[in-house]
């Protein structure tokens, strides 16, 4: 017991340790080992716990949280740091969202000159929102997550189930962790995919998307965090003139007015949006994070369902998961719209 | 707690639809054109689909927490919300002193909600 | 037995390799690439075949003097007759160089090398002027023998050599070189680390002599390091806490010295910056949050009778996390590129090239110390409201468990908005997203504002344990219970809520929106409310009480004079028309250190003395701790008050140097100002080493000290039940003679274990009351 | 005291005083109790709350003392934010049409005039700006006469060569501040106000130059911003 302890408290530091600037990736890596060696030896006496009935699980005793489970209590006091946590990252979204112009109304203002970049906010949603297939892989996360929501409610009722054979409850119990596990890889991989690589569409679909074979990722749009001359089509005068159907520079607008008198001859805005992408980034990246954190959890779980581990005296450890993966869905609710659709 | 039935169905495959159904409306907002709409309240777009997405995403906060979460209807589930609501104080906090205070934030928000400069 | 040792040793490899990356790593290729620039691109070893020599110098220069010097070499593949024969290169440290013929070019004042004309022959004249002033000069020569065959075989550089030559010249009076800070910083904390592992070594002889040799050390240690006992980890803290103490104190001497007369040079600019951040960073996390931990890790259990923390092992894991946050935190100092941001690391300089590389360590250590203040809080949090003794409710906690509580809340409550705050200016810093990046948008407020929505309740979360230590102190010396309970209670309460809509008063003048400076200016006037309330509770529970003077009661009272200084000290600040006036001046230190040092670590200092017995089982020794609590209180004084004085004046915080206004020049601060800046100098090391009692103290007491009964104070809580020092799994002597978790009786007769008032009102709100029944009402 | 302008020197009086009567209580309070209530080593120590191990010891509160040291508190604080509400208006005036009136036109003065609180009131006011860089200071008195306002660098033997400002006596200027890298902060001692300088955004700060102005005075750097943060000086000199 003590030695696991010391070796992940010393793994947790090694690799908060290796977590030193400028990419020593490598090292980064080894620490990674280590922790995941620690946890399976953690795991491997917590697996003890289980396996010959003992029950480690004791009831509180003070007011007002009367035999409500310790670790609920402590799981949910984890959970409130948590919300502070993401509160923070949407606080600083909605500072910057709020203080700095709108690309499009700057774009729209005339207030720019071909070839200086001006500092504006580009949401992301502007650029997913545009057209239904940038949008479907972050709709298909947002399904992914409350299906595995579901799922791990599920496995939590099996595993309680008093009235079920020993067999058929582990069966139950590991297909639903199984289910919940695999939507969470789906949704890991759904975000690289829109954030790196893109997909290639079905020949029937072309036309819909005005014509060009693959729906380009947010990596190859420019929308990065170093993106301090970024362009987009939407912002290009003359691009306009030849889509009038896909975007149209409204009448009342100061630029419309400027363009009809000559007084701004038009042509591509750049726009540093260097803050708009990192803000973006990096809330989406820590709920990914947290949801790589579920993931392992899952592993384990799993695993340990697979062989049996849950009966209903000791069911209670998925609950505690079930409730750390709803938080996580949760923050999801408020972090897709208004980072994606928005 | 988990055999409770709702309406006929499970509770939990009806919180299930529900949730779907929303997360459905949300997109379809999103993708839908709602020009016309815009221009019946003198609004443009953008605001009324952030009037939509806020108000589909509160129910489906609740209904997670609440069923999913079991902060509702458990014998255990009383003082839970209370934990669960405890840090909203502080949220609150930080989102109106940090959130809403960038010095030249010019905002459509009402005045009163945020703080103005002395004319400085 | 076997795998133990060899997980030692790994672990020992691996704190020591990573000890190496980082120092490897910030040390830019070395100071000698700087100066001695020499074309050592003749081949990669220095040969000994080549002898360079410099002839001219005197044995010791004499003021401004010129002197002809020739730069010469023989030996190495040069022969007459060759394109050209060989080159060199002189740097001189001080003085300046003259060149006197074309074969020789200047590159700076001291710098000289060959020219393309001069490539071709084997020595070169030059001239050189001494330096008007005594000190030392450095002399380093390149010189290299080249074989000529410029026709471009390998670059013209195959078959070359070269050799290196440095002499050291002294002027007419000795110069002895002045001590390099950091080197005195270093050699400081290895002896305070020596002296530590010397403790230990003596600790475990002194348990038991005979049993003195390596197979059983190595257990006795492994069981330390891998416990999750809370007693331990508690210690653990304990000595982390005292250690960084020291830590923090030496640098704190080292700024006095720097700060001792105007003008001053012993630290230059940028090594002050480093040793201002760290001394703050250190104190406040490195010192403070462990020594906070250390009595919370030891107290609860015991206080509330619960037999550990609901999650010990995560406890052994945050406090795991501490030492290695410090590691991290330290890196680059000693090669001169520590943090340099100041302990709060304003945004655009910490994110900008000026900050030294240090600034990222600092950034993920105290990343750490995020994580690890997190899972204490919430181990905290959990043990308070779910394992109490039986009988104890909420309104029953003794008040230090309840200050703790409050503590605790306020910590993890904040503590991630720090920690979003670090990552993202690590994240800038590292991969270059653009957070506080000026021209991409950033804004530097985003900053200031989440670091100070951390930074206010930081400061009442270092605080508010020494409340609870005060008012079990005062309670148990005055022999009477504490006055006012409850409202101590919604006093301790009501900080924890206004410390979070507070923290304005930090950016009064840092270009915040005006309403919002107006609406903390408010908030922060009603913060000295709940405090006030908690003086006065304190003074009236001395009224008609016995007060017995123990050294705890001595601090105690010690901590009742400075603190309520620092309160009204710091009353001038919410007014913002006064703060414009003092923001960032040295009455800030003052205010803060009268109620950080005379609150927090005087608090600790009665803590230390009033538990040490129940801790240690040996009574620490009276006299003592009498002449360590005179000495101290005496210099504190002498060295914190007159910083108000200075602060007025108008001397600025983390400036390196002031300068006094004089007959002929205009300075920041008036004459008076050189002779109090003395003065706070060398009380400051009074204080310093006035502390050091106190470990002789401990050791002596340890050694020597007279064993202590379970209840040498006469308190009530828990913790006076158990034996001192406790069994290794807490238990309590039970009335009836047996041991087991205690049940509190009440000595209030009319609210005896019925629900008190919070939790009954908890549940009329929440759960349906058909099953409730019977309610007691609560009558007072 | 250090030189301070009337306002502040005003200010500091009252709350000096306050905070002397709060000590009085307090330390009188405290100092009596420690001495009045020992106990004489010899006699049994009196349990007055009969303090038993392990039980919850008696209440001993007094309701009326307690809402007393609330309450009172309340009213000190409640007054002082009035008291210094004064000050802060004199502080934060607007700058159109508040107590200094409005931007004055060509060869308008401003001749402000000090009230017996200290608060000064103008006319008009000049604009001037001033921009704070990794370490000096720059000042652009913009197209305002060189009588009125003037900038130059003087050598000082302590801060090497040191921007100066000098501004006409009874004149009132309303500095407009930005920075070209970190955040620095202008701090004119004499005059007792600062104002940090923020990259990309512009602050304000009131210079009221009053009658009784002292000829030469510091104006150091009170934001940290870096190495040379503390000789990173200017000199303010005044004249009539």
């Amino acid at each position: 017991m003590g030695v696991a302890i010391f070796l992940f408290s010393l793994a947790a530091t090694f690799e908060w340790g290796e977590f030193q600037g400028w990419g020593n990736i490598p090292l980064i890596f080894v620490g990674l080992g280590v922790v995941s060696f620690s946890l399976l030896v953690w795991w491997r006496q917590d697996m003890s716990f289980g396996m010959h009935g003992e029950i480690f699980e004791p009831k509180s005793t003070g007011a007002p949280f009367q035999n409500i489970d310790i670790r609920k209590v402590a799981m949910w006091m984890f959970l409130m740091s948590e919300m502070m946590v993401f509160t923070a990252l949407f606080s600083t979204y909605m500072r910057y969202r709020l203080g700095i112009p709108n690309c499009k109304t700057v774009f729209h203002s005339g207030e720019w000159v071909e070839g200086t970049a001006v500092t504006c906010f580009e949401p992301a949603g502007h650029l997913i929102a545009s057209s239904w297939f940038h949008i479907a892989p972050g709709a298909i996360n947002t399904f992914a997550l409350i299906v595995s929501s579901f799922t791990i409610v599920q496995a939590l009722r099996y595993a309680k189930k008093k009235d079920i054979d020993e067999d058929v409850r582990r069966r139950k119990v590991t297909r639903y962790l199984g289910t919940t596990w695999f939507l969470a890889i789906v949704f890991l991989t759904l975000k690289m995919v829109e954030w790196f690589l893109g997909f290639p569409l079905p020949e029937f679909l072309h036309e819909f998307n005005h014509g060009d074979s693959t729906i380009k990722s947010l990596y190859a749009e420019g929308y990065l965090i170093n993106a301090d001359n970024y362009q987009h089509h939407a912002f290009d005068t003359e691009y306009i003139e030849k889509h009038p159907e896909d975007y149209s520079i409204p009448e009342d607008s100061a630029l419309y007015a400027m363009m009809q008198d000559g007084s701004h001859q038009g042509g591509k805005m750049f726009a540093n949006i260097q803050v708009s992408a990192t803000t973006f980034y990096v809330t989406t990246g820590t709920h990914g994070a947290h949801v790589l954190g579920g993931i392992v959890g899952l592993t384990y779980m799993t695993l340990k369902a697979a062989r049996g581990g849950y009966t209903p005296d000791n069911a209670v450890s998925i609950e505690y998961f079930g409730l750390y993966w709803h938080f996580v869905d949760l923050v999801w609710v408020l972090v897709f719209p208004f980072f994606y659709l928005y | 707690m988990a055999e409770k039935t709702v309406l006929g169905m499970d509770l939990y495959w009806l919180n299930f639809y529900g949730l779907m159904i929303l997360t459905l409306i949300e997109v379809l907002a999103v993708g839908a054109n709602l020009d016309p709409v815009a221009e019946s309240l003198g609004t443009e777009e953008k605001v009324i689909t952030l009037w939509i997405l806020t108000i589909i995403a509160i129910p489906k906060f609740i209904m997670i927490a609440a069923i999913f979460m079991h902060l509702y209807g458990d014998e255990d589930s009383g003082i839970l919300t209370m934990t669960a609501l405890f840090p909203a104080f502080f949220i609150l906090i930080m989102v109106l002193f940090v959130g809403l205070t960038h010095p030249d934030a010019a905002s459509s928000l009402p005045d009163w909600c945020r703080p103005g400069t002395y004319g400085l | 037995m076997r795998s133990r040792t060899k997980g030692a040793v790994i672990a020992l490899v691996a704190v020591t390799a990573m000890l190496a990356i980082p120092s490897a790593q910030s040390l830019p290729g070395g100071i000698a690439g700087v100066q001695q620039a020499g074309c050592n691109c003749h081949g990669a070893v220095p040969s000994d075949s080549v002898v360079p020599s410099l002839e001219g110098l005197p044995e010791s220069y004499n003021y401004s003097e010129t002197y002809d010097i020739t730069v010469s070499f023989e030996g190495g593949p040069s022969q007459e007759g060759n394109v050209n024969q060989g080159g060199f290169h002189l740097w001189a440290s001080k003085g300046s160089l003259a060149v006197n013929d074309a074969t020789a070019q200047l590159y700076n004042e001291n710098e000289v090398g060959h020219t393309e004309a001069g490539n071709d022959q084997v020595s070169w004249t030059l001239t050189w002027t001494a330096p008007a002033t005594d000190t030392n000069v450095d002399f380093i020569l390149h010189v290299n023998s080249v074989n000529g065959n410029a026709d471009g075989a390998g670059g013209g550089t195959s078959g070359d050599m070269w050799n290196k030559l440095a002499i050291t010249l002294g002027g007419p009076v000795e110069v002895l070189d002045e001590a390099d800070p950091f080197v005195v910083l270093g050699v400081l904390i290895i002896v305070t680390a020596t002296l530590l592992a010397f403790t230990l070594v003596f600790v475990f002889y002194r348990k038991d002599p005979e049993a003195f040799d390596w197979d059983n050390f190595a257990p006795w240690l492994a069981d330390w390091l891998t416990t999750t006992d809370h007693k331990k980890i508690g210690t653990l803290y304990f000595i982390a806490g005292l250690f960084f103490l020291g830590v923090g104190g030496i640098m704190a001497m080292i700024i006095r010295i720097q700060l001792a007369v105007p003008g001053n040079d012993f630290l230059t600019q940028e090594q002050y910056n480093q040793f201002f951040t760290l001394h703050g960073t250190t104190m406040i996390f490195l010192a403070a949050m462990p020594m906070i931990n250390g009595f919370a890790n030891w107290m609860i259990p015991l206080q509330l009778g619960a037999a550990d923390l609901a999650l010990p092992r995560i406890n052994a894991m945050s406090f795991w996390l501490q030492p290695f946050a410090a590691l991290l935190i330290f890196t680059g100092v000693f090669s001169g590129h520590g943090a340099d941001t100041g302990w709060t690391g304003y945004a655009p300089y910490s994110v900008s090239e000026g900050a030294h590389y240090g600034t990222t360590m600092w950034a993920a250590g105290q990343i750490m110390l995020v994580a690890s203040s997190t899972l204490t809080g919430i181990n905290f949090l959990t043990t308070m409201a779910v394992m109490r003794a039986p009988g104890m409710g909420w309104m029953q906690m003794p008040l230090f468990s309840w200050s703790i509580l409050v503590a605790n809340v306020m910590l993890f409550l904040s503590i991630p908005a720090f920690g979003v705050g670090l990552i993202q200016v690590y994240l800038d810093r590292v991969i270059g997203t653009a957070f506080y990046d000026i021209a991409a948008g950033g804004d530097p407020l985003l900053w200031s504002h989440l670091f100070w929505y951390f930074g206010h309740p930081e400061v009442y979360v270092v605080i508010l344990p020494s409340f609870g230590i005060i008012s079990e102190v005062l309670a148990t010396s005055s022999r009477r219970s504490v006055f006012g309970y409850r409202s101590m209670v919604y006093a301790l309460a009501g900080i924890g809520v206004v410390a979070f809509i507070v923290y304005g008063h930090h950016m009064f003048t840092s270009g915040m929106s005006p309403t919002l400076r107006f609406v903390t200016m408010l908030t922060t006037m009603l913060v000295a409310v709940p405090t006030g309330i908690k003086i006065f509770n304190w003074l009236m529970t001395m009224h008609g009480g016995s007060l017995v003077y123990r050294t705890h009661t001595l601090w105690a009272l010690g901590f009742l004079i400075t603190f309520t200084l620092g309160g009204i000290s710091g009353m001038f600040f919410p007014s913002i028309a006064m703060d414009t006036h003092l923001h960032e001046s040295y009455f800030v230190v003052a205010h803060f250190h009268y109620v950080l040092v005379g609150g927090t670590v005087f608090g600790f200092f009665a803590g230390i003395y009033y538990w040490w017995p129940k801790a240690t089982g040996k009574m620490l020794s009276e006299k003592l701790g009498v002449l360590h609590f005179l000495t101290a209180f005496v210099s504190y004084n002498a060295l914190f008050w007159p910083m108000h004085r200075l602060g007025v004046w108008g001397m600025t915080r983390r400036h390196h140097t002031y300068f006094v206004t004089t007959e002929e020049a205009l300075g920041s601060l008036p004459m008076e100002a050189a002779g109090w800046n003395m003065f706070i100098t060398v009380s400051g090391f009074i204080f310093f080493f006035s502390n050091f009692i106190m470990v002789f103290n401990m050791i002596v007491s340890s050694v020597r000290g007279e064993d202590a009964p379970d209840d040498p104070w006469g308190g009530w809580s828990f913790e006076w039940m158990t034996s001192s020092p406790p069994p290794d799994h807490t238990l309590y002597k039970l009335d009836d003679g047996s041991w087991g978790l205690p049940t509190l009786k009440d000595a209030n007769e009319h609210i005896a274990n019925e629900p008190g008032w919070l939790s009954s009102w908890f549940q009329r709100l929440m759960v349906e009351d058909e099953d409730k029944g019977d309610k007691g009402e609560v009558t007072h | 005291m250090s030189v301070m302008t009337p306002i502040f020197a005003g200010l500091w009086e009252h709350y000096i005083f306050w905070s002397l009567v709060v000590g009085a209580i307090a330390f009188g309070w405290l100092f009596h109790h420690s001495f009045w209530f020992t106990s004489k080593d010899g006699e049994s120590l009196p349990n007055v709350d009969e303090i038993k191990l392990g039980v919850f010891p008696k209440h001993n509160d007094d309701m009326r003392l307690e809402v007393a040291w609330t309450v009172l508190p309340f009213i000190l604080i409640v007054w002082l934010t009035y008291y210094s509400w004064g000050p802060l208006d004199a502080m934060w005036t607007s700058a159109d049409g508040g107590m200094h009136g409005s931007e004055c036109e060509e060869g308008q003065f401003s001749n402000n005039t000090m009230d017996s609180s200290g608060a000064i009131s103008s006319e008009c006011y000049h604009v001037i700006e001033i921009t704070g860089q990794q370490w000096f200071w720059s000042f652009d008195c913009l197209e305002l006469s060189t009588s009125i306002c003037d900038t130059g660098t003087e050598s000082m033997e302590v801060y090497g060569s040191v921007p100066v400002l000098s501004l006409k006596k009874g004149e009132t200027y309303l500095a407009t501040m930005t920075s070209i890298d970190v955040t620095h902060a202008p701090w004119f001692q004499h005059l007792g106000t600062k104002e940090d300088t923020l990259p990309g955004q512009q602050t304000t700060l009131w210079l009221p130059i009053s009658d009784s102005m002292t000829d030469e005075s510091m104006v150091l750097c009170a934001e940290y911003c870096g190495d040379a943060h503390s000789v990173m000086a200017a000199k303010l000199i005044t004249h009539n």
